[in-house]
């Protein structure tokens, strides 16, 4: 048996031993575990589920051991992920430590810095969010104006920053502030790592057109920052923070692990549904027009997800990856947004309802969903920016 | 047909532009909202309406309306598209009036129609029993009991259906689902014995109603399985009626979105001024356009009794379904993050469009309905 | 009886008895008259119908009786429009002449060009082309480089012009010339009238996609312009000539008068043709997804044609037209793409013949004309630059 | 299935990549046309291909070819795809060997598979009847008679019918058009008595023909009645590689249209400065991605007889159809004037994508296979 089947063999065993039966269910979103000294845990097979992971490192699977993490090769966490996709296991616990921050340390943080937070944030025990966007500066993310004066000691932060999601069940932020007001745009900027639970840190929940509130404005007002938690060097913070947008869009598209999961499912399958909601005439749903409009949409989702594949393969192969973050980033949103749509048309008015008790689940559920999706091609880089990206990045178009 | 206004309708249109900012302006519909109103309008503002005569601006001067012709009503509706006006316009003044002028009987129209003009009476059409427009698709049975008819079946989505004071029934005395044949009008007060209605409030906001009827006894409107004669014209009346409101709610979104590209500066220069969007906001100018002479084409068919009312009425429901749901998509993505959230405007326009687009018939139906009516 | 009926019964008339039998037939493209000193007449009745509609001015009936044209009201001209449709009767004559050069003359030429010219274009003796892009001018139409010296008593032009439409039939060409090489770009710009029947003048068909020529490169070797065909004043040429794009883009857009024929008569109506080829269901055009696509484009036509006549009522009752002759030019010219796109699918394989032999008539002048039509969004203003127009002085976005 | 490729593979593109730029450039296309060439392609270039194993690359090396797969026949047709080089390479190497290989028994496949190979024997499959690709629509009937079959019927759109050596012909030795059961292949020779050959010459200036034939004796090439099954592989076989074919082409077309854009100046800048046409790029950009992977995933799966070859197929044809034909429009667009004329070659390429198009299936077709194959 080779290592990699007994490692499947092992895995295989552990997961069904240690994975609670209640966590092999679907996970409706409001059941999602974020972590952080903040979270409540409504079912206690939560708890038990993330601490077993995290006993065995794998909250973040492939993370070095040192850290908190599994120490997996790729091909040992493309196992576990099969094997826990087998089961329906659910992720032990999901958020900006794991595909955000956590790799952002990884690439650029201290050896002081990685064993103070990566440990915290594969326990569990700290939850973090993003602290990027400012009102006036939107797509034109190094416009950004809060201020990080150096008090001597430590750092002292003055200004506003919105869109910061989850910031109400987050113990810190990581941030990018102007450090040098006289310098151009992308050079007086550096990356910070704030602690939020202190009196000069404010946050304010944005209610969106879903009724939802999962994004806050977060405002600083002369809080503290020390200064070991400044990443990378000072004044060249935008290097950092691009690297992070990646794995941020990465993330928004699907092609980190979430993808792999669908991220629809609680909706149900498209052209079930669209059975189920117009009909079936010889077998097809029953509304030609919708009929092709799914088909569109599904045959891209195929090609989608062949060519996130394809990405992963020329990495690993040692080819040069021919892609841009910013195409799945585009495409994936785009083809999201485009599902919804059709799923709205499919399903008719029982879409469109507000108030919970004339609607069913899937049916209340999806109208906030649709809403919510608008934010998908506008939040991490809107479509356009994307677009301009590409241009200017991959197919080398002037400026 | 003529595509322009004349003097007359542009004055009512002014009045009503003034009105619907002054009166019923979008903070209205959020008031509304937030403090779960129990009719889902104001009561007084409706009033108001009724004073100016907008409950009967289609109903003749023989019955107490003002007779100034749909073109005149279409341009009111406009206006309260523009503000997103929530008042039983639509289910009451254009659907139920409807109904009872070309479907009642002398008696009752000079009983009921200057009721509605005087605002008293609130109708609503229980049409619907699938999540799909679907005229034909009545299975509600109509069994007739000496004079009147008792009514069994539920039905979904009926516009205003909590606080009418009567509810139209289409119902079938023979036949079943989805034929022409066999539909029956049957009117019932809506405290009558076995009407069980709950409201169901929409994702823009408004009410409509899922109502179970068991043997509920009305009177018959029009004759008995020849309903689909009366209801044809009156779908299309509420059909081209609400592709008017839809006019008005797209042009200011549009609007506010060319206002919002001119000053929102990003990368130090008015986001307008990317090539990009300006593509996109000409693309959308020119269906904006497209838009207008539609609806104003169909309107004039409605006043002249034109013989493609029909045909009209699908062309401008399913360009009016489209052009909202653009508009008020790249609405909502040019705002960027403000777009979505709540404390914006611009928002309650998407709602709002795809309510509209899903109600009376969506752009796939009134496609077919159009090629079919063309002979392919 | 009123003058106008009293003026449709004598348009009647004289049109039974003067417009001969085979003018009532539908006509193919190569049978339409261009007329100018090149013109061949295969058909002599199209001489004789030419003739006759020249005597009454109504060949261009609304401009003014003293330059050749019948002097019509808008209304007693739609009367004839009317009447000639109603007989199925042909234009006599078309072209530049009378889409371009002809209106233009009436605005801002002086009156001796008036009676110079506009009288030779009513009777079909003289035939115009365009001289306006340049090989590197296309969209930048204003960075157009062919010179015109002042030689005392003439000027003499040096200079390429490209996609001269119709020159190797035209007799005199209107045309964009530098005047001023120091002034900025739309400064130095005359508009000039050429006589093409000289020595310096070069013609030279360009042969396009669809197999035909129907443009031109034209050369000017120190060829002669004398001074009275300068229209308008010299270095003010850009003004004249944007004015002229408006009648040429109204022309593309079919708001003209050709627009009420319909354009793409010759192919047959879009359905029916749909039907024919790929059958029908219960009434319905067999293939769903090609009857939709149908259904959208002849919904759009249907209401770019009320938007065209809201257009002329609008202009008529007084007020002031909403419109961009931009928005015709550019929804006219995608909409005629995609319906021969359309025409293309349905018809499959019979649509993309080349050799006639085993395509019939309509198979085989549909491949052309689809090819053709890939000109309309790009000639006269791309559909890029119309969309550029509209938003800055339609919409009034900043540049 | 891997979605890159191997060594061995990427030698092969190269060596494809040089050969075609050099023995068939456009230019080559160009001159056939303008001579009239009388077969359509270059005999000489022909002979070239062969030798390097091409006309063989998927005839297992028993049968006198390579034995290289699919995946290498796919690369060589992307690089003639980016040529817009004409070849027997689909009708004779992937449509006629593909009957011979799946349907042939043991002496035919002996017998004939060798000299496809050897580039002497050329092959014409004669399917359709209508304007629109119908795998199971012959009408065309085979009659038996003794050992042989007698085929009387009219085939259109015979790609290379006008040059093949043997014709293999769907016929129908019972039911009628439409049934998929019934269909019978027989292999007639194209001089054979009864065959009446009219070469026409397509837009892109390839050559298909229409094809009478009046009692033709042939050879049942598998089984009888059963016709379908060999069909329905060899379609696919067909499909996927003229979906590389044309993934080659329309690479060329949009690295050609960008490169237009970085040059070309109006307005004193490149016009791939504007926006507008950034953006049109980028989307176009990630068009093509998803084409490249699709065509990957195909090819992989044939040499791999997955059992999901049908639905790949019909993904991959239905994308590339529309892949290719919004670039090569695009191409027009974007290049302008230039691009409507004769002389540039980028209309060639839209030429080309139109008549791909419809050759196999068009979308609608293959969209409409992919829902059945999933059960919607």
């Amino acid at each position: 048996m080779s290592d990699m089947e007994s490692f499947r063999n092992e895995t295989r065993s552990w997961l069904e031993a240690n994975c609670p039966a209640s966590m092999r269910l679907p996970e409706k979103e409001e059941d999602m575990i974020g972590g952080g000294t903040k979270q409540v845990f409504t079912n206690p097979d939560a708890k038990v589920w993330l601490e077993h992971m995290a006993d065995k490192g794998w909250t973040a699977p492939a993370w070095p051991k040192e850290y908190g993490g599994g120490g997996l090769s790729q091909e040992e966490h493309g196992i576990l992920q099969d094997e826990m996709m087998r089961i329906g296991a659910r992720a032990p616990i999901n958020g900006m430590g794991f595909s955000m921050i956590g790799p952002t340390l990884l690439d650029y943080g201290s050896e002081e810095q990685k064993k103070a937070h990566l440990p915290k944030i594969a326990s569990g025990k700290i939850r973090w969010c993003q602290g990027y966007s400012e009102p006036a500066a939107g797509s034109d993310l190094a416009s950004l104006q809060t201020r990080c004066e150096d008090r001597g000691d430590f750092f002292q932060i003055n200004g506003q920053k919105i869109w910061t999601s989850g910031a109400q069940y987050a113990d810190w932020i990581f941030t990018l502030v102007r450090t040098d007001p006289k310098a151009s745009k992308h050079d007086g900027i550096s990356f910070v790592l704030i602690d939020m639970n202190q009196p000069g840190v404010t946050v304010k929940p944005i209610r969106l057109i879903s009724g939802n509130s999962p994004f806050c404005e977060t405002f600083f007002d002369s809080a503290r920052c020390e200064k070991n938690n400044l990443v990378g060097q000072l004044n060249r913070g935008w290097t950092v923070g691009k690297r992070l947008l990646q794995h941020e869009r990465s993330s928004i598209s699907g092609l980190a692990g979430g993808g792999r999961r669908g991220r629809y499912e609680a909706l149900g399958r498209l052209p079930e549904i669209a059975k189920q909601y117009v009909g079936e005439a010889d077998g097809r749903i029953a509304a030609p027009a919708l009929r092709e409009a799914v088909l569109i949409n599904q045959m891209n989702q195929r090609a989608f997800g062949l060519t996130q594949r394809r990405s992963m393969e020329e990495s690993h192969s040692g080819g040069t990856p021919t892609f841009a973050t910013s195409m799945f980033k585009y495409f994936g949103s785009e083809l999201g947004k485009e599902r919804l749509e059709l799923q709205l048309e499919a399903m008719g008015t029982q879409s469109l309802g507000w108030d919970k008790q004339s609607f069913d689940d899937l049916e209340s559920s999806l109208t906030r969903t649709w809403l919510r999706s608008k934010a998908g091609t506008i939040a991490g880089g809107s479509s356009e920016i994307q677009l301009n990206i590409i241009a200017k990045r991959v197919l080398g178009l002037p400026d | 047909m003529p595509l322009v206004l004349n003097e007359e309708q542009n004055m009512l249109k002014d009045a009503a532009k003034d009105f619907c900012r002054n009166n019923m302006p979008i903070t209205q519909l959020r008031k509304l909202r937030d403090e779960n109103s129990e009719a889902g309008f104001d009561r007084e503002t409706w009033s108001q309406m009724v004073e100016l005569g907008w409950a009967g601006i289609t109903i003749p001067e023989d019955f107490g309306g003002l007779g100034f012709g749909y073109t005149g009503m279409g341009v009111v509706m406009e206006e309260c598209g523009r503000t997103l006006a929530c008042s039983p316009l639509l289910a009451t003044a254009a659907l139920g009036a409807g109904c009872i002028l070309h479907g009642g009987n002398d008696d009752q129209k000079n009983e009921l129609l200057p009721r509605v003009a005087g605002g008293e009476l609130l109708l609503a059409l229980a049409l619907e029993e699938t999540p799909h427009h679907s005229p034909y698709g009545a299975a509600t049975v109509a069994e007739r009991s000496g004079d009147a008819y008792n009514v069994t079946g539920s039905k979904k989505f009926v516009l205003d259906g909590h606080i009418a004071n009567k509810i139209i029934v289409v119902a079938r005395s023979s036949g079943e689902a989805g034929d022409r044949e066999g539909l029956t009008l049957v009117m019932v007060d809506s405290d009558a014995d076995g009407v069980d209605i709950t409201r169901t409030i929409m994702a823009d906001s408004r009410n409509a109603a899922n109502i179970e009827f068991s043997k509920v006894q009305g009177e018959l409107l029009g004759e008995e399985g020849k309903g689909a004669d009366v209801l044809d014209q009156v779908l299309d009346i509420g059909r081209i009626l609400l592709s008017s409101e839809m006019l008005g709610g797209l042009q200011e979104c549009f609007e506010r979105t060319i206002e919002y590209l001119k000053v929102r500066e990003q990368f130090g220069v008015p986001i307008g001024s990317f090539q990009a969007l300006k593509h996109r906001a000409a693309q959308m100018f020119c269906e904006v356009e497209l838009s207008k002479s539609v609806v104003l084409e169909a309107l004039s068919a409605l006043d002249e009794s034109a013989d493609d009312i029909a045909e009209l009425s699908s062309l401008a429901k399913a360009r009016l379904n489209d052009t909202y749901n653009l508009v008020s998509s790249e609405g909502v993505q040019m705002h960027g993050g403000i777009g979505m959230t709540d404390e914006y405007e611009i928002g309650f326009f998407m709602k709002r469009s795809r309510v509209c687009e899903h109600t009376l018939g969506s752009s796939a139906f009134h496609r077919d309905r159009y090629g079919v009516l063309q002979g392919y």
